[in-house]
């Protein structure tokens, strides 16, 4: 257990997460301290944008964790991600009361607009803080583990894994669109008030969010690096690039899978819920296959297989899109596109894996025992 | 026919060859030994291109063919036993022999009848596909495989390997008999040292990626070789 | 012959009325300047009462919404479009009068219910046209919109009528306009017998509209046949639901062939494959603007052209993508799901910017309007067209894969790229031609598509879901497995549509794929054996 | 019969495998004693390695009866329980983890508790090092270390395989061709490996070299079509005409 | 110089694209039309354009760009009710303002928001008795996509035609998700459910892509508007436009505007709209209308208060009155909701609508629904001090 502990802490990831944390930690006090004339003064706008990225980085690291480590390939991440949010949203719906526009002190609005009688029982206890944050990590985790357990113990791999955590994905989009499903349809939970009885909407509680964003990324990420750095890590890894043969070497493949691949979905989860405080909405749109392809894209730009390749890909891509839609609404999927294709034609090992190799060329040395960004195991 | 002048090749940063010469001529078998690791399988992918080398030269019929693809390389008749097989798996045997026809005029394009008298056992199983066969039997579907482009010069990496003996015998004929025919030019890389003997005509052997030692078959001295191949 | 000449001596007779009512023609024609519909409703009856032939030019212009008035006078006029303006036409005589400007007249408006009774005035005034077409038509009309007052001019037409075909319209026709009139009962009960005859749901629901206080023996026939026509309407529904199964597996089909060929044969995680069949269905968008504008007579043929067009554009921009990008992460094959997302929005984007974001009209030519009815099946004729067109495309590829070099040569290549070279195989070329051939047929694939669905920068999005489940759930690298898969997809959800509803019927769906894969981890016809593993 | 089957360590009877019709396996028995070393050998294609493929659970038998130290019924195990019970396998074609060092590879095939928290909290230990070490220095593969797996040439694979399976320490070792691809020198001294382990262990070598089989001196099983042909010394079987005939040629 | 910042708020990508982006274009003429009549207070106005990219988090986040950082004064923007739902916080927080053109489920009142487009009210209701009164329709389908706009827009209908002595056997409800494509089998249905011997119509709430698939299924089955009419709510010039609308004559819409409506105003806006864009087959639709009513009251409000502070200008919103294209006079009203004339009108197949039928005067927009019991209860009237909708006690400071 200590060895667990222990190896999350290397000096790479070290002073990768000093930086991250310093910088947000930074943002986070000029927003509150400093006045809103200083030129340092950090606007709320850009409070809850870094929080949001911290939120996708978080979820883009989860991926990495499955795909760059154990070669999985979810196309329906966005799935766990959506239904942590979801949890999340119960509850702040719940939280709301009957400052609801019908006053309706059990019933969230489009409830009561559609006719429901009574609060459908899986709504029961998301009041309760407690309750609904354990839902955030057991929804998802559970889906995880009875979807991985089924697939992984029939073998499914490679793009028929890929395919049918896709069609999950679809599928459950289709279910939440569903106004009978009691979760809002099409225009989800919104209109949030308060958490933990903080305003949402308070400069304060963003900056609070925030930290609380970037301490979730940080502990992910050093479970993520516990994990890959373990001897655990270096199975799946050998069950990307040879499942079968790592299973004549007596592992149990499924159940390994079946391990990360849950504690994946339960980092998404996380991701999801500190994202839907922060941007106020969550809607079955964050099913859409698109939005897990999405995912794996700010994974394969940051780097596969690299924990900070993830954390950076997701942040990029995503300032890139806040950047490009602001400053060429009418043309930046050129620039996006674009970059995606760039990426893959000159980094192909993406960002990280290029200032490794960077380095490498410069100091002409290679970190003893490591080795370099192994060939992209094939599918 | 087939001469390859000073060639090193590297994989990333490490070098694998060293300035590696070599002269194969039509009608005779020469034999290219050594360890393991030591780059017998990387002069061959140099030679048929499916590995850049960073300098020397390597010519067919004294044109320089470092430029061209292996493509090219294949449809000027140089043909390869790669180690490993290498048979398209789901092809069927049939097809597997097939794709050598991309070497072929159109009017030679069939599957030369002898062939399966040497490998009878394809013939029973032409419907089969490759990656199906035993392992043996791959090696048989490779060498045939190459034997169908009618090549001019013949690479074999451990041809034997996996193979049953009777049917090494008979692939030690089969060479014989190309050779003998006069226009083959055979390039063997083979472990198997009584069998490389038996065969060659000239020889080479490597270590770490040079080569250390050359000359006609019958004026080799086996201690000297044999020194090399122990470690 | 007796009645002949009945018939003659009363037309004869009627003639000079008719003439010397041509004045009250126009008068009525002009009094439809008006504003109120039930007003209209009551000319129009009044035009028909007129039993004036000459009156149907006018009605059919108004129904079809050619009837203006010209703001200056108020006069009624059919309008025809011309080079600038309108033509204005004599209602009765159909001679040019002026040419004015488009804001000049005023369209004199139409609705459903004026649209009802023109129809059924027009099937009366027209039920002793010369050509054949018209009065099967007119018998049409009269039987869709049923009008007692029309039984008098059906039962000189039937008199009149050669044509077998028409006959029993025009006495079908009959029928159904006894049933409103104030006819005995017996003559009520055979016109139910005839129309029992006729089945069909439009029969049907002539049936139930029987008034509650129809005679009991009328309401005995009735239900007689209302229980005799459902009996046959639920033969033909199950028969129906398959069809409509194979339409949709025919659709996903279509759009999964060219994936089935760039992710299926060639391993590549296409995610353009949708943008392909866009480009496809922009072809056929500017081949038929191309037409529109220069030889409108070649309309029908639009597609002929189409075809090949798009299966070069897309093909070409599929090579273009294979050498500018794929080629190089050969052996990467999970970034090419990052370059090709790339492509995808930049072709969308491009898309959007050349010709706008919205839909573009797509027409169906004309032989693939409308329906056919067999039974009480109906079949529209822009899907027996795909249905047809998806397995020609699926034979012709599986012959160019089986049955060429060319087509050998891409699937050794695809499964060893090095060795393949190592044989002489042009492994570059075949790459290019590869996806090329996948990319073109998507490219048709959107000729198809766009005869049924928006031609809109989405269009690509809104069929890579299905198509990589199709060809998933078939088997990757089987083309039998993809048109296994998709019919069997098609006639599922079509099963399970009337009762599960369209939203749940594809969640289903979905779910029985993620079933399915369990119990088949390699689709439906996955390959076996050492082969697959290695 | 029950005698055979508890002192066996492995134990195959009546067993048959067909693909598509085609009988790779066909009615085949075999009985191993505990600590025995057998060769196999056979023509191409006789059903050798698919005889390992079945043992090891990788393929199932469609029928007949497979045991191992008599008790345990094979077929109702998948690949990796049966690993875990100590069977251990060489493949025919070197199949190593490529993308990770020669290092990792033993580290991972080495004989620890398999389970997943087990190994999520596993810490290498120094014997667990001197192991390695020895192995590394056994199979010649001590200078490459630290380098990947995929980067080596097909004979290093040969032996690193060698040494995943002497990591594994398995009960029951499967060795389908170890020498291939291997000089003369190295293919003696691998039967010399062999016999050491043979001590303690079971071991199935697969192998079409007649002088490694020679030098190897145990049992020799001749299959042929998917059955037994000839079993015996080797000069036994040599001396059989059929073998001869469709095996060893003249 | 210092300009007057106006954000458009409208999807440039995506699959809402394919309708918004008509509504930036339009939000740049109006501008531009603006600017050259001197601008406003003096000042010149300035549209910022961003793109959220038919993502509906991506619309909060944008909007707080448009407010925060950019310093935009009013926004004009969004589409579907999801969206305005995600941007709706705020705009409430940062208090600025939105105007939304769009027709909507309505159950929702907003100080921040002023809705230009149609409620149920003022689109379902009207088209419906028209259908009962007119075409004597008395079995009904009601078709829509499956998300809160057709929903809540058949619920009030079904309240409506139930209040109205329909029977519950007479209605048939169907959803279909996003972007259906395949309407074999409920046209069939709808056919099957029409052949009951009653007059049947079918109200479509279906949305966007679903349409095109939608009508050239029914063309080409062969259901004629003088069988089974059909008349939708989401279908504007702009859809049809995609159609060969041939077989569809006869089917029917409900909008507060139609482009084929004859009159000086229209005709003008038509031919700036062709002169702008470039393009004379281009259409106009109701949507596009209601930024320029909105856009034009915008103005208005703030000449009128001197300034483009939000509290002043809403103040000022209140009774603006402008000219509709259509004729007659749209009035903004205090619970953010215009009066405006309901038409409907059939396809003709020129791809445009001819009106057969016009309320008398205009009817004002109910932010919360009759037919829905909780809702009846609320009323909206955000004048000073403002109150929510329906509560004793006020809810909001006394602003500013
Ligand atoms: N999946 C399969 N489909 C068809 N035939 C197969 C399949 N797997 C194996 N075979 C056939 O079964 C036979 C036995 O193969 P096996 O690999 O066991 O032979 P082997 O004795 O190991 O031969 P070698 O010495 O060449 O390795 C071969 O003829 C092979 O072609
Ligand atoms: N793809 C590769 N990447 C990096 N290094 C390689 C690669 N292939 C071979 N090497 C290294 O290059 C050297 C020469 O390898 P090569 O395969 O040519 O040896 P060989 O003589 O054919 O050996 P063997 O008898 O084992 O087949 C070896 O040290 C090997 O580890
Ligand atoms: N408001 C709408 N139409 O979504
Ligand atoms: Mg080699
Ligand atoms: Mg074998």
């Amino acid at each position: 257990m200590k060895g667990f502990v222990f190896r999350a802490f290397d000096r790479g990831g070290m002073i990768f997460l000093g930086i991250l944390l310093g910088v947000i930690l930074l943002l986070g006090l000029s927003n509150q301290l400093l006045p809103a004339s200083s030129p340092l003064h950090a606007p709320t706008y850009m409070v809850s944008l870094v929080g949001k990225y911290l939120t996708y980085a978080l979820l883009a690291l989860s991926v990495d964790l499955i795909w760059g480590y154990c070669g999985i390939l979810s196309l329906g991440h966005g799935a766990f991600f959506a239904l942590g949010g979801y949890a999340m949203g119960m509850h702040l719906m719940r939280q709301i009361g009957d400052r609801g526009v019908y006053g309706n002190p059990d019933l969230p609005d489009f409830m009561v607009f559609l006719n429901y009688d009574g609060l459908p029982w899986y709504w029961y206890g998301f009041d309760m803080f407690w309750f609904a944050m354990a839902m955030v990590v057991l929804v998802p985790g559970a889906l995880a583990f009875v979807f991985g357990w089924f697939a992984f113990r029939s073998r499914v791999t490679g793009v028929y894994l890929s395919i049918i955590t896709q069609a999950m994905t679809f599928a459950l989009m289709l279910a939440f669109f569903r106004n009978n499903m009691g979760f809002g349809g099409n225009n989800g939970l919104t209109d949030f008030k308060d958490i933990l009885g903080f305003d949402l909407q308070s400069d304060a509680t963003r900056v609070g969010l925030l930290f609380a964003s970037a301490a979730a990324l940080a502990l992910g990420f050093l479970i993520c690096k516990s994990v890959t750095r373990s001897k655990y890590g270096k199975v799946i890894a050998a069950v990307r690039d040879a499942e079968a043969r790592t299973r004549f070497l007596g592992y149990r493949v499924d159940r390994y899978k079946l391990a990360v691949f849950t504690l994946s979905a339960c980092m998404a989860g996380v991701a999801g819920a500190l994202y839907v405080p922060q941007v106020g909405i969550i809607n079955p749109s964050e099913f859409a296959p698109a939005v897990s392809i999405e995912i794996v894209v700010w994974v394969a730009v940051g780097g596969r297989g690299t924990l900070y390749g993830a954390v950076i890909g997701a942040i990029l891509v995503n300032y890139a899109k806040t950047y490009f839609t602001g400053t060429l609404p009418d043309v930046w999927l050129f620039a996006l596109g674009g970059l995606f294709i760039g990426a893959t034609l000159f980094l192909p090992k993406g960002l990280v894996g290029a200032a490794r190799a960077l380095w490498e060329r410069r100091t002409g040395r290679r970190d003893p025992g490591k080795p370099a960004l192994g060939p992209a195991p094939a599918e | 026919m087939l001469n390859v002048s000073d060639i090193n090749l590297s994989y990333g940063a490490s070098q694998a060859l060293w300035g590696v010469s070599l002269d194969v001529a039509p009608g005779t078998v020469t034999c290219l030994m050594g360890r393991n690791g030591v780059g017998k399988t990387s002069t061959l992918r140099a030679i048929v291109g499916q590995h850049p080398v960073s300098s020397g030269e390597i010519r067919l019929d004294g044109n320089p063919v470092n430029a061209m693809k292996p493509f090219e390389r294949a449809r000027r008749g140089i043909a390869f036993v790669p180690q490993g097989r290498e048979i398209f798996p789901l092809l069927t045997v049939r097809e597997n022999l097939e794709t050598g026809y991309a070497c072929l005029p159109r009017a030679e394009r069939h599957v030369p009848e002898d062939l399966f008298e040497l490998f009878p056992v394809l013939k029973d199983m032409l419907g089969r596909r490759g990656g199906d066969l035993s392992g043996g039997q791959q090696q048989q579907l490779a060498i045939a495989r190459a034997l169908v482009t009618r090549p001019r010069v013949l690479l074999l990496d451990e041809p034997t390997e996996g193979i049953q003996p009777s049917i090494i015998q008979d692939i030690g004929r089969v060479i014989e008999l190309l050779r003998d025919r006069g226009d083959m030019a055979i390039l063997l890389v083979e472990q198997y040292f009584d069998f490389a003997r038996d065969l060659a005509d000239r020889f080479y052997v490597m270590d770490r990626g040079e080569i250390v030692l050359s000359g006609k078959a019958d004026e080799m001295d086996e201690d000297d070789v044999r020194r090399h191949l122990t470690v | 012959m007796a009645r002949f000449l009945a018939l003659l001596f009363a037309l004869c007779l009627c003639l000079p009325a008719i003439e010397a009512r041509a004045d009250d023609l126009t008068g009525l024609i002009e009094q439809l300047n008006t504003d109120d519909y039930a007003e209209k409703e009551a000319i129009v009856a009044k035009i028909a009462a007129t039993g004036d032939a000459r009156a149907a030019g006018a009605l059919t212009a108004f129904r079809d919404g050619d009837l203006y008035s010209r703001k200056s006078d108020g006069k009624v006029f059919i309008a025809r479009k011309a080079e600038s303006g309108r033509d204005l036409l004599d209602p009765i005589t159909g001679e040019f009068v002026e040419n004015v400007g488009s804001r000049d007249a005023r369209r004199i408006g139409v609705n459903n219910n004026l649209r009802r009774a023109i129809d059924s005035a027009l099937g009366a005034l027209t039920l002793l046209a010369k050509d054949p077409k018209v009065r099967r038509a007119a018998a049409a009309s009269l039987f869709g919109s049923p009008d007692p007052e029309a039984i008098a001019s059906l039962d000189q037409a039937i008199a009149n009528e050669r044509d077998e075909a028409i006959l029993e319209a025009m006495m079908q026709a009959r029928a159904a306009s006894v049933l409103r009139s104030d006819l005995d009962t017996a003559t009520k009960v055979e016109a139910v017998r005839i129309l029992a005859e006729k089945g069909g749901r439009d029969v049907m629901s002539m049936l139930k509209r029987l008034p509650a206080d129809a005679p009991p023996e009328l309401r005995q026939a009735a239900v007689a046949a209302i229980g005799d026509i459902k009996d046959r309407l639920a033969l033909w529904a199950t028969a129906q639901n398959i069809y409509y199964g194979i339409s949709l597996g025919s659709v996903l089909l279509m759009a999964a062939i060219g994936l089935a060929i760039t992710f299926g044969v060639m391993g590549v995680i296409n995610m353009a494959h949708g943008e392909m069949v866009m480009l496809g269905a922009y072809t056929t968008f500017v081949v038929q603007e191309v037409i529109r504008n220069h030889a409108p007579g070649l309309f029908d043929g639009s597609l002929a052209l189409a075809i090949p067009l798009a299966f070069l554009v897309s093909g070409a921009v599929g090579v273009a993508i294979e050498r500018g990008i794929i080629r190089y992460l050969y052996g990467r094959p999970l970034e090419t799901l990052l370059a090709t997302w790339g492509v995808s929005l930049v072709l969308q984007q491009a898309v959007r910017t050349i010709f706008g974001p919205t839909n573009q009209e797509v027409g169906n030519p004309s032989f693939m309007s409308g329906a056919v009815e067999i039974g009480a099946m109906t079949m529209t004729y822009n899907r027996i067209w795909i249905i047809c067109f998806a397995f020609v495309v699926l034979a012709a590829l599986m012959l160019v894969l089986r049955g060429t070099p060319l087509g050998l040569q891409m699937r050794a290549v695809t499964q060893n790229r090095r060795m393949a070279g190592a044989m002489g195989i042009r492994t570059d070329w075949v790459d290019a031609m590869t996806f090329g051939l996948g990319s073109g047929i998507a490219g048709i694939a959107g000729v198809a598509l766009s005869q049924i669905d928006n031609v809109s920068p989405n269009l690509g999005q809104s069929y890579i879901v299905d198509s990589f489940m199709v060809v998933v759930f078939g088997g990757v690298g089987n083309l039998w497995g993809t048109l296994v898969g998709a019919l069997t997809l098609g006639i599922a959800n079509k099963f399970l549509e009337p009762f599960a509803g369209a939203v749940l019927a594809k969640i289903l769906i979905l779910v029985f794929i993620i079933l399915f894969i369990q119990k088949r981890p390699r689709g439906l016809f996955a390959l076996k054996g050492r082969a697959v593993e290695s | 019969m029950a005698q055979q089957l508890t002192d066996s360590i492995l134990y195959l009877d009546g067993v048959s495998v067909s693909f598509d019709g085609f009988k790779a396996l066909n009615d085949l028995s075999l009985v191993m004693g505990r600590g025995e070393m057998r060769a196999i050998i056979g023509p191409n294609g006789a059903g050798k390695t698919t005889m390992m493929d079945v043992i090891t659970g990788k393929t199932r038998p469609d029928k007949g009866e497979v045991f191992f130290e008599g008790s345990v019924d094979l077929t109702k195990h998948d690949e990796a329980s049966i690993a875990e019970l100590g069977i251990g396998r060489k493949f025919q074609k070197p199949t190593v983890f490529e993308t990770q060092t020669v290092f990792d590879n033993l580290e991972l095939a080495l004989k620890a508790d398999r389970s997943v928290l087990a190994t999520l909290l596993w810490r290498r230990s120094k014997e667990a090092d001197q192991r390695i070490d020895e192995i590394l220095a056994i199979t010649r593969l001590g200078d490459h270390r630290d380098r990947l797996a995929g980067s080596l040439s097909h004979g290093q694979k040969q032996w690193l395989e060698i040494g995943m399976l002497l990591a594994q320490d398995p009960k029951l070792l499967l060795v389908d061709e170890p020498a291939a691809g291997m000089t003369d020198d190295e293919t003696a001294e691998t039967a010399i490996l062999l016999k050491d382990i043979a001590k303690t262990h079971s071991v199935v070598v697969v192998e079409h070299d007649m002088t490694f089989v020679r030098d190897l001196g145990v049992r020799v099983t001749v299959l042929h079509e998917g059955s037994v042909l000839a079993e015996g010394s080797l000069d036994t079987v040599s001396a059989n005409e059929r073998v001869v005939e469709v095996y060893l040629g003249r | 110089e210092e300009t007057i910042k106006v954000g458009v708020l409208h999807s440039l990508s995506g699959t809402m694209a394919i309708s918004e982006t008509t509504l930036k274009d339009v939000m740049l003429m109006l501008i531009e039309d603006q600017n050259k009549k001197g601008g406003l207070l003096g000042k010149q106005l300035e549209a910022v354009v961003v793109d959220p990219a038919s993502n509906w988090p991506l619309f909060a986040e944008k909007a707080r760009e448009l407010i925060e950082v950019e310093k935009a004064n009013v926004v004009f923007g969004c589409w579907t009710s999801v969206s305005r739902k995600s941007v709706l916080p705020v705009f409430e927080e940062l208090n600025s303002l939105l105007f939304y053109p769009v027709q909507y489920e309505g159950e929702e009142s907003s100080k921040n928001v002023f809705y230009t487009g149609a409620a149920p009210n003022q689109q379902a209701i009207p088209a419906v008795e028209y259908l009962m009164n007119v075409e004597g329709v008395e079995r009904w389908v009601l078709a829509g996509t499956d998300y809160v706009y057709p929903r809540t827009t058949n619920k009030i209908l079904e309240a409506f035609l139930k209040a109205r002595g329909v029977a519950p056997e007479d209605i048939m409800i169907n959803y279909t998700p996003f972007g259906h494509a395949d309407w074999q089998t409920i046209v069939a249905d709808i056919k099957n459910f029409g052949s009951a011997g009653k007059k049947t119509a079918v109200v479509s709430t279906i949305n966007g892509d679903a349409n095109v698939p939608f009508y050239k299924e029914l063309g080409n089955q062969g259901i004629a508007a003088q069988d089974i009419p059909v008349v939708a709510f989401s279908v504007g010039e702009e859809e049809l436009a995609g159609i060969d609308t041939g077989p569809l004559v006869g089917h029917l819409a409900a909008w507060n505007y139609f482009m084929s409506v004859d009159t000086p105003q229209n005709d003008s806006f038509i031919g700036k709209w062709h002169a702008f864009i470039g393009n004379e087959d281009r259409v106009t639709n109701d949507p596009m209308e209601a930024h320029y009513i909105g856009f034009q009251m915008w103005v208005q409000a703030v000449q009128q208060a001197g300034t483009t502070d939000v509290d002043a200008v809403r103040q000022a919103m209140y009774g603006q009155e402008v000219p509709n294209l259509t004729g007659g006079v749209a009035v903004m009203n205090t619970n953010h909701h215009l009066s405006k004339p309901v038409l409907i009108g059939e396809i003709q197949d020129d791809g445009q609508f001819q009106t057969v039928w016009s309320t008398e005067g205009v009817v004002k927009g109910d932010a919360w629904s009759d037919f829905i019991p909780e809702s009846s209860k609320l009323t909206a009237n955000w004048t000073y001090p403002w109150v929510c909708g329906g509560c004793e006690k006020p809810k909001y400071g006394s602003g500013s």
